[in-house]
Protein backbone atom coordinates (compact mmCIF):
# COMPACT_ATOMS: atom_id res chain seq x y z
CA UNK A 1 0.00 0.00 0.00
CA UNK A 2 2.71 2.22 0.68
CA UNK A 3 4.53 1.65 -2.14
CA UNK A 4 1.75 2.30 -4.28
CA UNK A 5 1.38 5.35 -2.74
CA UNK A 6 4.89 6.75 -3.22
CA UNK A 7 4.30 5.95 -7.21
CA UNK A 8 0.64 8.29 -7.00
CA UNK A 9 1.64 11.33 -4.86
CA UNK A 10 4.53 13.56 -6.62
CA UNK A 11 5.41 15.89 -3.91
CA UNK A 12 7.46 14.72 -0.71
CA UNK A 13 6.97 11.11 -0.99
CA UNK A 14 3.61 9.18 0.53
CA UNK A 15 2.54 9.83 4.08
CA UNK A 16 0.68 7.73 6.64
CA UNK A 17 -0.85 7.81 9.48
CA UNK A 18 -2.48 4.74 11.57
CA UNK A 19 -4.01 4.41 14.23
CA UNK A 20 -5.86 1.64 15.98
CA UNK A 21 -8.48 1.50 18.93
CA UNK A 22 -10.09 -0.84 21.09
CA UNK A 23 -13.16 -1.54 19.46
CA UNK A 24 -15.21 -0.04 22.44
CA UNK A 25 -17.10 3.41 22.38
CA UNK A 26 -15.31 5.04 24.64
CA UNK A 27 -12.38 5.39 22.32
CA UNK A 28 -13.99 6.89 19.10
CA UNK A 29 -13.21 10.39 20.59
CA UNK A 30 -9.71 9.73 20.17
CA UNK A 31 -9.51 8.87 16.58
CA UNK A 32 -12.15 12.04 16.46
CA UNK A 33 -9.64 13.80 17.47
CA UNK A 34 -6.97 12.22 16.16
CA UNK A 35 -8.26 13.02 12.07
CA UNK A 36 -8.98 16.76 13.23
CA UNK A 37 -5.04 16.93 14.10
CA UNK A 38 -4.33 15.44 10.84
CA UNK A 39 -6.99 17.32 8.70
CA UNK A 40 -5.91 20.16 10.17
CA UNK A 41 -2.34 19.98 9.39
CA UNK A 42 -3.55 19.49 5.72
CA UNK A 43 -5.09 22.33 5.40
CA UNK A 44 -8.33 21.21 5.33
CA UNK A 45 -11.49 24.32 5.98
CA UNK A 46 -12.83 23.78 9.58
CA UNK A 47 -15.88 22.61 7.66
CA UNK A 48 -14.11 19.95 6.06
CA UNK A 49 -12.45 19.19 9.16
CA UNK A 50 -15.78 18.66 11.15
CA UNK A 51 -16.86 16.53 7.89
CA UNK A 52 -14.08 14.32 8.27
CA UNK A 53 -14.24 14.06 11.99
CA UNK A 54 -17.79 12.78 11.61
CA UNK A 55 -17.27 10.37 9.18
CA UNK A 56 -14.36 8.74 10.38
CA UNK A 57 -16.09 8.64 13.69
CA UNK A 58 -19.49 6.66 12.26
CA UNK A 59 -17.25 4.37 10.47
CA UNK A 60 -15.68 3.68 14.13
CA UNK A 61 -18.92 3.80 15.34
CA UNK A 62 -20.01 1.10 12.80
CA UNK A 63 -17.57 -1.43 13.63
CA UNK A 64 -18.31 -1.39 17.10
CA UNK A 65 -21.59 -1.84 17.10
CA UNK A 66 -21.94 -4.27 14.36
CA UNK A 67 -18.70 -6.04 13.57
CA UNK A 68 -19.34 -9.02 15.31
CA UNK A 69 -16.11 -9.99 16.90
CA UNK A 70 -13.98 -7.81 16.38
CA UNK A 71 -11.05 -6.80 18.72
CA UNK A 72 -10.01 -3.87 17.44
CA UNK A 73 -10.86 -0.85 14.64
CA UNK A 74 -8.08 0.33 12.55
CA UNK A 75 -7.70 3.78 10.81
CA UNK A 76 -5.55 4.33 8.51
CA UNK A 77 -4.98 8.22 6.68
CA UNK A 78 -2.72 8.33 3.75
CA UNK A 79 -2.08 11.64 2.40
CA UNK A 80 -1.84 13.42 -0.79
CA UNK A 81 -1.21 16.52 -2.50
CA UNK A 82 -4.66 17.06 -3.10
CA UNK A 83 -7.15 14.48 -1.05
CA UNK A 84 -6.99 12.59 2.32
CA UNK A 85 -8.23 8.89 2.14
CA UNK A 86 -9.19 7.08 5.16
CA UNK A 87 -9.66 3.43 5.60
CA UNK A 88 -11.65 1.93 8.46
CA UNK A 89 -10.85 -1.62 9.12
CA UNK A 90 -12.15 -4.16 11.49
CA UNK A 91 -12.37 -7.58 11.51
CA UNK A 92 -15.65 -8.62 12.58
CA UNK A 93 -18.51 -10.07 10.14
CA UNK A 94 -21.28 -8.08 8.00
CA UNK A 95 -23.95 -8.19 5.31
CA UNK A 96 -23.64 -6.61 2.04
CA UNK A 97 -27.33 -5.23 1.81
CA UNK A 98 -27.20 -2.68 4.74
CA UNK A 99 -24.62 -0.85 3.53
CA UNK A 100 -25.64 0.14 0.12
CA UNK A 101 -26.20 3.38 -0.77
CA UNK A 102 -29.59 4.91 0.62
CA UNK A 103 -32.59 7.38 0.01
CA UNK A 104 -33.64 8.53 3.47
CA UNK A 105 -37.24 8.04 3.92
CA UNK A 106 -39.26 8.23 7.45
CA UNK A 107 -36.64 9.02 10.14
CA UNK A 108 -35.54 5.88 12.03
CA UNK A 109 -33.50 5.92 15.48
CA UNK A 110 -30.55 4.11 13.31
CA UNK A 111 -29.70 3.89 9.80
CA UNK A 112 -27.81 7.58 9.67
CA UNK A 113 -24.68 6.77 9.95
CA UNK A 114 -23.79 5.15 6.72
CA UNK A 115 -25.85 8.10 5.31
CA UNK A 116 -24.32 10.57 6.60
CA UNK A 117 -20.57 8.65 5.55
CA UNK A 118 -21.75 9.11 1.85
CA UNK A 119 -22.65 12.42 2.04
CA UNK A 120 -19.81 14.00 4.21
CA UNK A 121 -17.46 12.40 1.73
CA UNK A 122 -16.32 12.98 -1.84
CA UNK A 123 -15.76 9.01 -2.64
CA UNK A 124 -16.92 6.09 -0.41
CA UNK A 125 -16.77 2.36 -0.88
CA UNK A 126 -16.84 -0.28 1.18
CA UNK A 127 -15.02 -3.67 1.14
CA UNK A 128 -16.85 -6.76 2.84
CA UNK A 129 -15.16 -9.98 3.56
CA UNK A 130 -16.52 -12.59 5.12
CA UNK A 131 -13.64 -13.85 6.76
CA UNK A 132 -11.71 -10.45 7.13
CA UNK A 133 -13.96 -7.93 8.23
CA UNK A 134 -15.26 -4.81 6.90
CA UNK A 135 -13.09 -2.13 4.91
CA UNK A 136 -14.53 1.41 4.31
CA UNK A 137 -12.37 3.63 2.16
CA UNK A 138 -13.39 7.40 1.94
CA UNK A 139 -11.76 10.01 0.08
CA UNK A 140 -11.78 13.81 0.74
CA UNK A 141 -10.75 16.37 -1.74
CA UNK A 142 -9.03 19.62 -0.53
CA UNK A 143 -10.79 22.55 -1.86
CA UNK A 144 -8.47 25.31 -3.14
CA UNK B 1 -15.08 14.05 24.54
CA UNK B 2 -17.72 14.20 27.39
CA UNK B 3 -20.81 15.44 27.79
CA UNK B 4 -22.56 17.57 30.65
CA UNK B 5 -26.36 17.16 31.06
CA UNK B 6 -28.70 19.15 33.46
CA UNK B 7 -32.68 19.50 33.17
CA UNK B 8 -34.61 22.33 34.77
CA UNK B 9 -37.97 23.41 34.22
CA UNK B 10 -39.12 26.35 32.51
CA UNK B 11 -41.73 29.14 33.90
CA UNK B 12 -42.61 30.79 31.30
CA UNK B 13 -45.73 31.40 29.60
CA UNK B 14 -45.91 27.80 28.43
CA UNK B 15 -44.08 25.78 30.72
CA UNK B 16 -41.48 23.02 29.36
CA UNK B 17 -38.65 20.76 30.38
CA UNK B 18 -35.28 21.98 29.49
CA UNK B 19 -32.11 19.94 29.05
CA UNK B 20 -29.13 21.65 28.44
CA UNK B 21 -26.63 19.39 26.85
CA UNK B 22 -22.60 20.51 27.24
CA UNK B 23 -20.29 18.72 25.40
CA UNK B 24 -19.95 16.08 22.66
CA UNK B 25 -22.85 13.72 21.64
CA UNK B 26 -21.32 10.53 20.33
CA UNK B 27 -21.59 6.81 20.88
CA UNK B 28 -19.81 6.75 23.90
CA UNK B 29 -22.07 9.56 25.58
CA UNK B 30 -25.33 9.62 24.05
CA UNK B 31 -26.53 6.45 26.84
CA UNK B 32 -26.42 9.35 29.50
CA UNK B 33 -28.38 11.92 27.20
CA UNK B 34 -30.74 8.93 25.67
CA UNK B 35 -30.93 7.86 29.82
CA UNK B 36 -32.04 11.78 30.85
CA UNK B 37 -34.67 12.09 27.99
CA UNK B 38 -36.26 8.72 29.17
CA UNK B 39 -35.98 9.60 32.39
CA UNK B 40 -38.01 12.89 32.01
CA UNK B 41 -40.64 11.04 29.59
CA UNK B 42 -41.34 8.33 32.09
CA UNK B 43 -42.27 11.01 34.26
CA UNK B 44 -44.76 12.87 32.83
CA UNK B 45 -42.53 15.34 30.84
CA UNK B 46 -44.07 15.62 27.43
CA UNK B 47 -43.00 18.87 25.97
CA UNK B 48 -39.50 18.95 25.66
CA UNK B 49 -36.80 21.68 25.07
CA UNK B 50 -33.50 20.15 24.30
CA UNK B 51 -30.60 23.01 24.25
CA UNK B 52 -27.56 22.60 21.83
CA UNK B 53 -25.93 25.57 22.25
CA UNK B 54 -23.08 24.48 24.07
CA UNK B 55 -23.15 20.96 21.84
CA UNK B 56 -19.53 21.42 19.63
CA UNK B 57 -20.45 17.39 18.31
CA UNK B 58 -23.21 15.61 17.32
CA UNK B 59 -23.13 12.00 15.47
CA UNK B 60 -25.67 9.91 14.23
CA UNK B 61 -26.00 8.10 17.92
CA UNK B 62 -26.94 11.48 19.22
CA UNK B 63 -29.33 12.33 16.19
CA UNK B 64 -30.93 8.86 17.07
CA UNK B 65 -31.34 9.64 20.75
CA UNK B 66 -33.37 13.24 19.83
CA UNK B 67 -35.36 11.10 17.19
CA UNK B 68 -36.44 8.27 19.88
CA UNK B 69 -37.40 10.94 22.27
CA UNK B 70 -39.96 12.95 19.79
CA UNK B 71 -41.52 9.58 18.66
CA UNK B 72 -41.95 9.26 22.58
CA UNK B 73 -43.37 12.43 23.39
CA UNK B 74 -45.75 12.26 20.48
CA UNK B 75 -47.20 9.31 22.06
CA UNK B 76 -48.51 11.51 24.42
CA UNK B 77 -49.30 14.11 21.65
CA UNK B 78 -45.73 16.31 23.10
CA UNK B 79 -43.32 17.68 21.32
CA UNK B 80 -39.48 18.29 21.40
CA UNK B 81 -37.89 21.85 20.40
CA UNK B 82 -34.15 21.97 19.59
CA UNK B 83 -31.77 25.43 20.62
CA UNK B 84 -28.78 25.19 18.08
CA UNK B 85 -26.88 27.94 16.66
CA UNK B 86 -24.32 26.06 15.41
CA UNK B 87 -23.45 26.10 11.78
CA UNK B 88 -21.92 22.16 11.87
CA UNK B 89 -24.71 20.92 13.61
CA UNK B 90 -27.20 22.80 11.85
CA UNK B 91 -25.78 21.32 8.68
CA UNK B 92 -25.92 18.02 9.79
CA UNK B 93 -29.72 18.55 10.75
CA UNK B 94 -29.89 19.82 7.16
CA UNK B 95 -28.82 16.77 5.60
CA UNK B 96 -30.33 14.09 7.54
CA UNK B 97 -33.80 16.32 6.88
CA UNK B 98 -33.99 16.17 10.47
CA UNK B 99 -34.73 20.12 10.35
CA UNK B 100 -38.68 19.10 8.67
CA UNK B 101 -39.55 17.27 11.99
CA UNK B 102 -37.92 19.05 14.51
CA UNK B 103 -38.24 22.35 15.58
CA UNK B 104 -34.89 24.14 15.79
CA UNK B 105 -34.78 27.39 17.48
CA UNK B 106 -31.66 30.20 17.77
CA UNK B 107 -33.24 30.71 21.12
CA UNK B 108 -34.85 28.84 24.16
CA UNK B 109 -37.02 31.43 24.71
CA UNK B 110 -38.59 31.06 20.45
CA UNK B 111 -38.28 26.91 21.61
CA UNK B 112 -40.13 27.23 24.38
CA UNK B 113 -42.71 29.53 22.58
CA UNK B 114 -43.26 27.53 19.54
CA UNK B 115 -44.05 24.06 21.75
CA UNK C 1 1.72 -8.26 24.99
CA UNK C 2 -1.80 -8.34 24.44
CA UNK C 3 -2.08 -11.29 26.17
CA UNK C 4 0.35 -10.66 28.97
CA UNK C 5 -1.69 -7.06 29.71
CA UNK C 6 -5.01 -9.03 29.87
CA UNK C 7 -2.92 -11.27 32.72
CA UNK C 8 -1.75 -7.93 34.28
CA UNK C 9 -4.70 -6.19 34.21
CA UNK C 10 -8.24 -7.16 36.53
CA UNK C 11 -11.06 -5.05 35.65
CA UNK C 12 -12.02 -5.46 32.14
CA UNK C 13 -9.02 -6.89 29.63
CA UNK C 14 -6.38 -5.27 28.69
CA UNK C 15 -6.92 -1.66 26.28
CA UNK C 16 -3.68 -0.67 23.80
CA UNK C 17 -4.43 2.45 21.68
CA UNK C 18 -1.72 2.30 18.52
CA UNK C 19 -0.45 5.53 16.89
CA UNK C 20 2.23 5.10 13.20
CA UNK C 21 3.35 8.85 11.94
CA UNK C 22 5.45 9.62 9.76
CA UNK C 23 8.92 10.47 10.83
CA UNK C 24 8.78 13.83 10.21
CA UNK C 25 8.29 17.07 12.47
CA UNK C 26 4.69 18.24 11.49
CA UNK C 27 2.71 15.08 12.73
CA UNK C 28 4.10 14.99 16.26
CA UNK C 29 1.57 17.47 17.09
CA UNK C 30 -0.94 14.54 15.63
CA UNK C 31 0.78 12.32 18.40
CA UNK C 32 0.27 14.65 21.30
CA UNK C 33 -3.38 14.99 20.40
CA UNK C 34 -4.23 11.46 20.07
CA UNK C 35 -2.32 10.88 23.99
CA UNK C 36 -4.22 13.76 25.50
CA UNK C 37 -7.39 12.27 24.19
CA UNK C 38 -6.54 9.32 25.83
CA UNK C 39 -5.33 10.63 29.09
CA UNK C 40 -8.49 12.58 29.50
CA UNK C 41 -10.52 9.54 28.98
CA UNK C 42 -8.51 8.07 31.86
CA UNK C 43 -9.31 10.75 34.04
CA UNK C 44 -5.79 11.72 34.48
CA UNK C 45 -5.53 15.61 36.00
CA UNK C 46 -5.16 18.20 33.53
CA UNK C 47 -1.32 18.90 34.97
CA UNK C 48 -0.82 15.09 34.12
CA UNK C 49 -2.15 15.28 30.75
CA UNK C 50 -0.07 18.35 29.91
CA UNK C 51 2.95 16.03 31.24
CA UNK C 52 2.26 13.03 29.15
CA UNK C 53 2.01 15.12 25.80
CA UNK C 54 5.25 16.87 26.69
CA UNK C 55 6.97 13.26 27.51
CA UNK C 56 5.49 11.56 24.28
CA UNK C 57 6.14 14.34 22.18
CA UNK C 58 9.67 14.86 23.50
CA UNK C 59 10.22 10.80 22.51
CA UNK C 60 8.69 11.08 19.24
CA UNK C 61 10.98 14.27 18.10
CA UNK C 62 13.78 12.27 19.12
CA UNK C 63 13.23 9.68 17.12
CA UNK C 64 12.71 11.80 14.14
CA UNK C 65 15.70 14.43 14.83
CA UNK C 66 18.01 11.06 15.84
CA UNK C 67 16.95 7.53 14.53
CA UNK C 68 19.01 7.49 11.51
CA UNK C 69 16.86 5.70 8.74
CA UNK C 70 14.02 5.71 10.75
CA UNK C 71 10.81 5.63 8.14
CA UNK C 72 7.63 5.97 11.18
CA UNK C 73 7.47 6.44 14.65
CA UNK C 74 5.46 4.10 16.74
CA UNK C 75 3.47 5.01 19.56
CA UNK C 76 1.70 2.43 22.16
CA UNK C 77 -0.58 3.25 24.68
CA UNK C 78 -0.97 0.38 27.22
CA UNK C 79 -3.81 1.45 29.27
CA UNK C 80 -4.20 -0.18 33.02
CA UNK C 81 -6.63 0.63 35.50
CA UNK C 82 -4.05 2.58 37.71
CA UNK C 83 -1.60 4.00 35.21
CA UNK C 84 -0.75 4.37 31.33
CA UNK C 85 2.33 2.76 29.82
CA UNK C 86 3.34 4.64 26.42
CA UNK C 87 6.22 2.82 24.29
CA UNK C 88 7.53 5.13 21.87
CA UNK C 89 9.71 2.92 18.72
CA UNK C 90 11.46 4.33 15.86
CA UNK C 91 13.46 1.56 13.49
CA UNK C 92 16.79 3.98 13.10
CA UNK C 93 19.82 3.54 15.18
CA UNK C 94 21.05 5.53 18.11
CA UNK C 95 24.44 5.29 20.74
CA UNK C 96 23.55 4.31 24.28
CA UNK C 97 25.47 7.16 26.21
CA UNK C 98 23.24 9.75 25.09
CA UNK C 99 19.80 8.59 26.57
CA UNK C 100 21.76 7.90 30.06
CA UNK C 101 19.97 10.20 33.05
CA UNK C 102 21.95 13.04 33.30
CA UNK C 103 21.92 16.02 35.95
CA UNK C 104 21.65 19.17 34.02
CA UNK C 105 24.42 21.34 34.18
CA UNK C 106 25.05 24.62 32.02
CA UNK C 107 22.00 25.12 29.80
CA UNK C 108 23.01 24.14 26.22
CA UNK C 109 20.79 24.60 23.45
CA UNK C 110 19.81 21.10 22.76
CA UNK C 111 19.73 17.78 25.62
CA UNK C 112 16.59 18.64 27.28
CA UNK C 113 14.42 16.15 25.58
CA UNK C 114 15.54 12.98 27.43
CA UNK C 115 15.66 15.19 30.61
CA UNK C 116 12.14 16.57 30.50
CA UNK C 117 10.79 12.82 30.01
CA UNK C 118 12.89 11.67 33.30
CA UNK C 119 11.38 13.91 34.89
CA UNK C 120 7.49 14.22 33.84
CA UNK C 121 7.05 10.24 33.87
CA UNK C 122 6.69 7.75 36.47
CA UNK C 123 9.32 5.29 35.31
CA UNK C 124 11.35 5.33 31.88
CA UNK C 125 12.86 2.96 30.14
CA UNK C 126 15.18 2.98 26.64
CA UNK C 127 16.08 -0.22 25.14
CA UNK C 128 18.70 -0.09 21.78
CA UNK C 129 18.80 -2.23 19.56
CA UNK C 130 21.19 -1.57 16.53
CA UNK C 131 19.31 -3.46 14.38
CA UNK C 132 15.48 -2.73 15.26
CA UNK C 133 16.03 0.85 16.16
CA UNK C 134 15.57 2.79 19.78
CA UNK C 135 12.35 1.83 21.94
CA UNK C 136 11.35 3.84 24.84
CA UNK C 137 9.18 2.95 27.53
CA UNK C 138 7.63 5.16 29.71
CA UNK C 139 4.90 4.80 32.74
CA UNK C 140 2.80 7.33 34.26
CA UNK C 141 0.47 6.48 37.30
CA UNK C 142 -2.99 8.16 38.16
CA UNK C 143 -2.75 9.49 41.08
CA UNK C 144 -5.93 9.11 43.30
CA UNK D 1 -1.26 22.81 16.60
CA UNK D 2 0.21 26.17 14.91
CA UNK D 3 1.91 29.26 16.01
CA UNK D 4 1.29 32.86 15.45
CA UNK D 5 4.52 35.10 15.40
CA UNK D 6 4.37 39.10 15.97
CA UNK D 7 7.47 41.59 16.16
CA UNK D 8 6.69 45.10 17.69
CA UNK D 9 8.42 47.55 19.35
CA UNK D 10 7.99 48.87 22.87
CA UNK D 11 8.03 52.47 23.37
CA UNK D 12 8.17 52.34 27.20
CA UNK D 13 10.55 53.72 29.37
CA UNK D 14 13.09 51.60 28.52
CA UNK D 15 12.75 50.84 24.64
CA UNK D 16 12.75 47.05 23.48
CA UNK D 17 11.55 44.40 20.83
CA UNK D 18 8.46 42.46 21.56
CA UNK D 19 7.83 39.34 20.39
CA UNK D 20 4.63 37.77 20.51
CA UNK D 21 3.90 34.11 20.15
CA UNK D 22 0.63 32.39 20.37
CA UNK D 23 0.08 28.64 19.85
CA UNK D 24 2.31 25.63 20.38
CA UNK D 25 6.20 26.08 20.00
CA UNK D 26 7.30 22.17 18.90
CA UNK D 27 9.89 20.79 16.69
CA UNK D 28 7.53 21.53 13.85
CA UNK D 29 6.49 25.50 14.65
CA UNK D 30 10.05 26.11 16.33
CA UNK D 31 12.07 27.16 13.04
CA UNK D 32 9.55 29.93 12.66
CA UNK D 33 10.18 31.51 15.68
CA UNK D 34 14.28 31.31 15.70
CA UNK D 35 14.10 32.92 12.34
CA UNK D 36 12.50 35.87 13.93
CA UNK D 37 14.73 36.17 17.00
CA UNK D 38 17.28 35.71 15.00
CA UNK D 39 16.29 38.05 12.31
CA UNK D 40 16.05 40.63 15.07
CA UNK D 41 19.16 39.80 16.60
CA UNK D 42 21.07 40.30 13.10
CA UNK D 43 19.76 43.50 12.99
CA UNK D 44 20.59 45.25 16.16
CA UNK D 45 18.04 44.28 18.54
CA UNK D 46 19.57 43.20 21.70
CA UNK D 47 17.05 43.67 24.32
CA UNK D 48 14.23 41.13 23.53
CA UNK D 49 10.92 40.82 25.85
CA UNK D 50 9.39 37.32 24.79
CA UNK D 51 5.78 36.95 25.46
CA UNK D 52 4.84 33.59 25.93
CA UNK D 53 1.08 34.81 27.57
CA UNK D 54 -0.75 33.14 24.52
CA UNK D 55 1.43 30.10 24.11
CA UNK D 56 0.01 26.50 25.17
CA UNK D 57 2.93 24.46 24.72
CA UNK D 58 5.90 24.87 24.56
CA UNK D 59 8.68 21.35 23.92
CA UNK D 60 12.74 21.45 24.40
CA UNK D 61 12.95 22.52 20.91
CA UNK D 62 11.00 25.89 21.81
CA UNK D 63 13.52 25.81 24.68
CA UNK D 64 16.41 25.24 22.71
CA UNK D 65 15.24 28.16 20.63
CA UNK D 66 14.81 30.14 23.61
CA UNK D 67 18.01 29.42 25.00
CA UNK D 68 19.91 29.84 21.90
CA UNK D 69 18.73 33.79 21.52
CA UNK D 70 19.91 34.56 24.80
CA UNK D 71 22.92 33.12 24.12
CA UNK D 72 23.23 35.72 21.27
CA UNK D 73 21.93 38.35 22.56
CA UNK D 74 24.46 38.64 25.48
CA UNK D 75 27.40 38.74 23.30
CA UNK D 76 26.37 41.65 22.57
CA UNK D 77 25.26 42.43 26.16
CA UNK D 78 21.82 42.49 25.90
CA UNK D 79 18.62 40.69 27.61
CA UNK D 80 15.85 38.45 26.80
CA UNK D 81 12.86 39.02 29.72
CA UNK D 82 9.81 36.17 28.97
CA UNK D 83 5.85 37.12 29.96
CA UNK D 84 4.43 33.83 30.91
CA UNK D 85 1.53 32.82 33.18
CA UNK D 86 0.64 29.09 32.24
CA UNK D 87 1.52 27.61 34.81
CA UNK D 88 2.42 24.29 32.54
CA UNK D 89 4.83 26.09 30.90
CA UNK D 90 6.06 28.13 34.49
CA UNK D 91 6.76 24.69 35.37
CA UNK D 92 9.04 23.54 32.76
CA UNK D 93 10.81 26.53 33.16
CA UNK D 94 11.26 25.55 36.76
CA UNK D 95 11.90 21.60 35.85
CA UNK D 96 14.29 22.42 33.82
CA UNK D 97 16.47 25.33 35.73
CA UNK D 98 15.60 28.03 33.35
CA UNK D 99 14.12 30.00 35.93
CA UNK D 100 17.47 30.87 36.67
CA UNK D 101 18.90 31.94 33.86
CA UNK D 102 15.90 33.87 31.97
CA UNK D 103 13.85 36.69 34.01
CA UNK D 104 10.18 35.40 33.74
CA UNK D 105 7.06 37.80 34.25
CA UNK D 106 3.33 38.03 34.66
CA UNK D 107 3.25 41.40 32.39
CA UNK D 108 4.95 42.66 29.76
CA UNK D 109 5.39 45.67 31.58
CA UNK D 110 7.15 44.61 34.10
CA UNK D 111 9.36 42.10 31.45
CA UNK D 112 10.21 45.56 29.77
CA UNK D 113 10.80 47.78 32.55
CA UNK D 114 13.08 44.52 34.32
CA UNK D 115 15.38 44.46 30.67
N1 LIG E 1 -18.39 -2.17 10.02
C1 LIG E 1 -19.58 -2.78 9.87
N2 LIG E 1 -19.68 -4.12 10.11
C2 LIG E 1 -20.86 -4.76 9.97
N3 LIG E 1 -22.01 -4.16 9.57
C3 LIG E 1 -21.98 -2.84 9.31
C4 LIG E 1 -20.76 -2.09 9.44
N4 LIG E 1 -21.04 -0.80 9.11
C5 LIG E 1 -22.35 -0.76 8.81
N5 LIG E 1 -22.93 -1.97 8.92
C6 LIG E 1 -24.34 -2.32 8.64
O1 LIG E 1 -24.96 -1.21 8.00
C7 LIG E 1 -26.14 -0.83 8.71
C8 LIG E 1 -26.40 0.63 8.58
O2 LIG E 1 -25.49 1.36 9.38
P1 LIG E 1 -25.83 2.84 9.82
O3 LIG E 1 -26.33 3.59 8.64
O4 LIG E 1 -24.64 3.41 10.51
O5 LIG E 1 -27.05 2.72 10.84
P2 LIG E 1 -27.12 1.98 12.25
O6 LIG E 1 -25.72 1.79 12.73
O7 LIG E 1 -27.87 2.93 13.12
O8 LIG E 1 -27.85 0.71 11.99
C9 LIG E 1 -25.94 -1.31 10.12
O9 LIG E 1 -27.14 -1.54 10.80
C10 LIG E 1 -25.13 -2.59 9.91
O10 LIG E 1 -25.99 -3.66 9.63
N1 LIG F 1 15.16 7.77 19.40
C1 LIG F 1 16.49 8.06 19.43
N2 LIG F 1 17.33 7.55 18.53
C2 LIG F 1 18.66 7.85 18.54
N3 LIG F 1 19.22 8.68 19.45
C3 LIG F 1 18.43 9.22 20.40
C4 LIG F 1 17.04 8.94 20.45
N4 LIG F 1 16.51 9.63 21.50
C5 LIG F 1 17.54 10.30 22.07
N5 LIG F 1 18.70 10.06 21.42
C6 LIG F 1 20.04 10.58 21.77
O1 LIG F 1 19.98 11.21 23.03
C7 LIG F 1 20.48 12.55 22.96
C8 LIG F 1 19.78 13.44 23.97
O2 LIG F 1 18.45 13.72 23.53
P1 LIG F 1 17.70 14.99 24.09
O3 LIG F 1 17.88 15.02 25.57
O4 LIG F 1 16.32 14.95 23.60
O5 LIG F 1 18.45 16.25 23.50
P2 LIG F 1 18.64 16.69 21.98
O6 LIG F 1 17.60 15.98 21.19
O7 LIG F 1 18.42 18.15 22.01
O8 LIG F 1 20.03 16.30 21.62
C9 LIG F 1 20.28 12.96 21.53
O9 LIG F 1 21.18 13.96 21.13
C10 LIG F 1 20.54 11.63 20.80
O10 LIG F 1 21.91 11.43 20.60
Amino acid sequence: MRESLILETTTGGGNVVELRIPSKAEWVGVARLAVAGIASRLQFSIEDIEDLKLAVAEACTNCIQHATGGESVSITCQIYPDKIKVTVEDSGSATASDLAPKRLGEPTVGGLGVFLIRSLMDDVEYELNPESGTKLTMTKFLRT
Amino acid sequence: MDIKVNVRESNGQRPCSVVDLNGEIDVYTSPKVKETITGLIDSGHYALVINLENVRYIDSTGLGVLIGGLKRVREHSGAVNLVCTNPQIKKIFDITGLVKIFGIYDTEAQACENL
